[in-house]
């Protein structure tokens, strides 16, 4: 993995806080977990049945019914629990998940997630993403600034269908972080080595810039 | 990676709970009623309270405690008919009784908890209960709605737990508490034994730590809980 | 308990086929258990959370945690599984209810029932009884042929407020057996040592009379 | 009193699926679906089936034989990203696919099973899949009417079963299968092993026996169930 993805996926470790109970889309947000601090009192809650997710296993230790909903082998830890797939949206939509990591295609200056379906190429259903995207309290975004054609997944206006409208918190980026306002999406930090000119020219939507000193990351 | 630990004082888990809250209370007669609990909030006095429970529990028990100490504006529940104190209330209009069918209690509670508005059902639709209640049609069916019931408080009673708040529940004890653990925002388990994490089997855990805010451990058992001979 | 009861109640016992998951409410329809055969496979279900309900125990052998639903204390079979309020609802209203045996206050010609509330002198809640009577596949009440002052109890129209309209299949009483039909209430049985013109002047609704002998229990 | 004797063979319980029938499938991916079951199914070859079931399994795997095999007419699901035949036959016509969110695929099973008729819910408002969405407003909120999901037929996977049907399921193999347990007319679990009653502690049981029809019960576990090695 490239030095800029693993210092976006360290940056976006620290936003995870004390107690809280997360969820972690496949890919990307999945390897924030290895950031952790080994004693920090987290729950990781996956939405096919179980809260407190233990490291992932070799497939010759594997339990056969115990995955992730990305399929990978983990494990339990003193304290998890197993439920049915009801209950587990309930945790989610009850407004117990405290936060979700989501991968993204586009994400909009209003903070609209589309993540789920490019309409011809890829149709594969929404799986948990739509009620994670619009129910966990706090939604943040896990992507690499920019496709690999070098197009901004920070959009004006999503094209793709939605996951969920308005649902975005914050975005971790291999270039900056940055919060979707009310006002619009504003720049936080950018990546040490990048000026702000850098990561404001490579977004498709405007940056709100705030004055003063930049913080790198 | 480690679990937070949720325990406390019963003192402090009850101090949270301010005048005119909404309280949901565990329990189907005696199994299952955070007796403790209960006691700690006729201690504090708080008032106003609107009570979500499965009944009034019998005269000189339990959610009477709050009746007696005027401290309960509005009880929503399915049966009372064990607490002559609670029909006297309500006959003098002192305290303002919603009754639901019983599942249907269970289920406004549990929509609440799985983050749904309502649910469309024709239980009751033929009775004094129907009144007033919104109706949609769907595929030539007549449906009522109800609509989710959360509050801002649960009081549940566990036979165990951890310091995350897993909980288990014992036979019939169990009944509203693992719905009320969904439904509230802020959520309070007394429990009979404090277990180390890790002691209960995640393939047997009734309700999830992610439920819980509080776990309180109960010294021992008031005679509240024991054995009801008639 | 009067002979006439005892008749009713081992009557109402034979309605329990093999392999029914049956309720039995409060009062005269939880004596019907007690004249099963012992090696009948029945599963007894109490809407506070149990399938396969045991004998009942004596104050010194108590569970204080398992009760059935009025508040007896009951014991565990082996086979027996607790659940939680809402699963033990979905069991009654999801079809899975075989029969339920209910008392009631009045039963109309067409098969309403009043059972919960006389307004003004009785007025505790419906509890369970508005579902059980709505949603069990079969609905038998048991109940005197008249209550204390004489009157009636199934009678053309009921004048308390309804449980369930139009829900009832059969009453059992002390005094007789009555389908109600789609044409009405049509006596099925007599008990020994009645008429049927004795029950068809004990009754309000007017009670079809098939052609023929009319069997006694 | 004893309990009844649900165990049966697994081409008993199969052949009572007719064609055309609607069948819901438990599993996320491989834990918690009935292989064997599904085996049985293409075995008999009932045609024209609407399949319900979280995922599409993998290719060669599950639901893939029923797909491979020509017997789905339709599939009710919330993802099918690891079957390319699944998708390849939605895109060419040849397979009828609804897709739903995930849980509200299993809150509407959940709702057939509790004898509801459906749900409200802000789920998807913004979104495609709300689209024809039924629109009640309540206390100024829009919600969506789900209707209720049931099924002519349930067939689970459970680690454990008791000869009247009390399950166990193992860890995230529970998944759908408790709420397809409440779902469907005829339900049959396959098990691991058949426990004798009273093995399960009441305590613990995920399905209580009288939601189950027909208990099957497997002399072995097919490849699919192991560890899949990608």
């Amino acid at each position: 993995m490239s030095n800029a993805k693993i210092r976006m996926i360290r940056r976006a470790a620290r936003e995870i806080e004390p107690g809280m109970v997360v969820n972690l889309g496949i890919g990307l947000p999945t390897q924030v977990i290895d950031q952790l601090p080994p004693d920090m009192p987290v729950c990781l809650h996956s939405e096919n049945g179980i809260s407190g997710i233990g490291p992932t296993q070799p497939y010759d230790k594997a339990d056969r019914n115990l995955i992730d909903a990305g399929g990978a082998y983990v494990s339990p830890l003193p304290g998890s629990a197993y439920f049915d797939s009801a209950t587990s949206f309930a945790l989610v939509r009850g407004g117990r998940l405290d936060l979700t990591m989501l991968g993204a295609f586009e994400v909009s200056m209003t903070g609209d997630l589309a993540n789920w379906k490019i309409p011809g190429l890829f149709t594969p259903g929404a799986g948990g993403g739509i009620e994670l995207a619009q129910k966990a309290r706090k939604v943040v975004i896990l992507t690499t600034h920019q496709d690999r054609k070098g197009r901004s997944k920070i959009v004006r206006q999503c094209s793709l269908p939605l996951t969920a409208k308005a649902c975005v918190d914050r975005v971790f980026t291999d270039m900056a972080v940055i919060d979707i306002s009310p006002e619009g999406p504003v720049l936080r930090e950018v990546r040490e080595g990048l000026s702000v000119e850098d990561v404001v020219a490579a977004t498709d939507a405007p940056l709100i810039v705030p004055k003063g000193e930049i913080p790198r990351f | 990676m480690r679990f937070q630990d949720k325990t406390t004082t019963i003192e402090a888990a009850i101090a949270e709970i301010p005048n005119g809250a909404s309280v949901m209370l565990g329990g189907f007669g005696v199994p299952g009623t955070p007796f403790c609990l209960i006691d700690e909030l006729v201690w504090q006095g708080q008032t106003g309270l609107t009570i979500i429970k499965n009944d009034a529990n019998e005269t000189g028990m339990g959610v009477d405690h709050l009746l007696k100490n005027g401290q309960v504006a509005r009880l929503i529940t399915t049966h009372i008919g064990l607490n002559a104190r609670a029909i006297e209330m309500m006959n003098a209009g002192d305290l303002k009784v919603e009754f639901c069918a019983q599942g249907i209690l269970a289920e406004r509670i549990r929509t609440a908890g799985a983050g749904l508005h309502g649910f469309l059902t024709d239980i009751a639709i033929d009775t004094e209960l129907a009144e007033g209640k919104h109706r949609v049609e769907l595929d030539g069916r007549i449906s009522m709605v109800e609509t989710a019931l959360k509050a801002d408080f649960a009081l549940l009673h566990a036979e165990g737990a951890d310091p995350f708040g897993n909980l288990v529940y014992a036979a019939t004890a169990r009944n509203f508490n693992p719905l009320m653990a969904m439904a509230a925002t802020q959520v309070i388990a007394e429990t009979e034994t404090l277990l180390p994490i890790g002691a209960i089997d995640p393939n047997h855990v009734h309700t999830p730590g992610p439920f819980v805010d509080k776990v309180v451990t109960l010294n021992e058992l008031t005679k509240e809980y024991a054995v009801v001979q008639r």
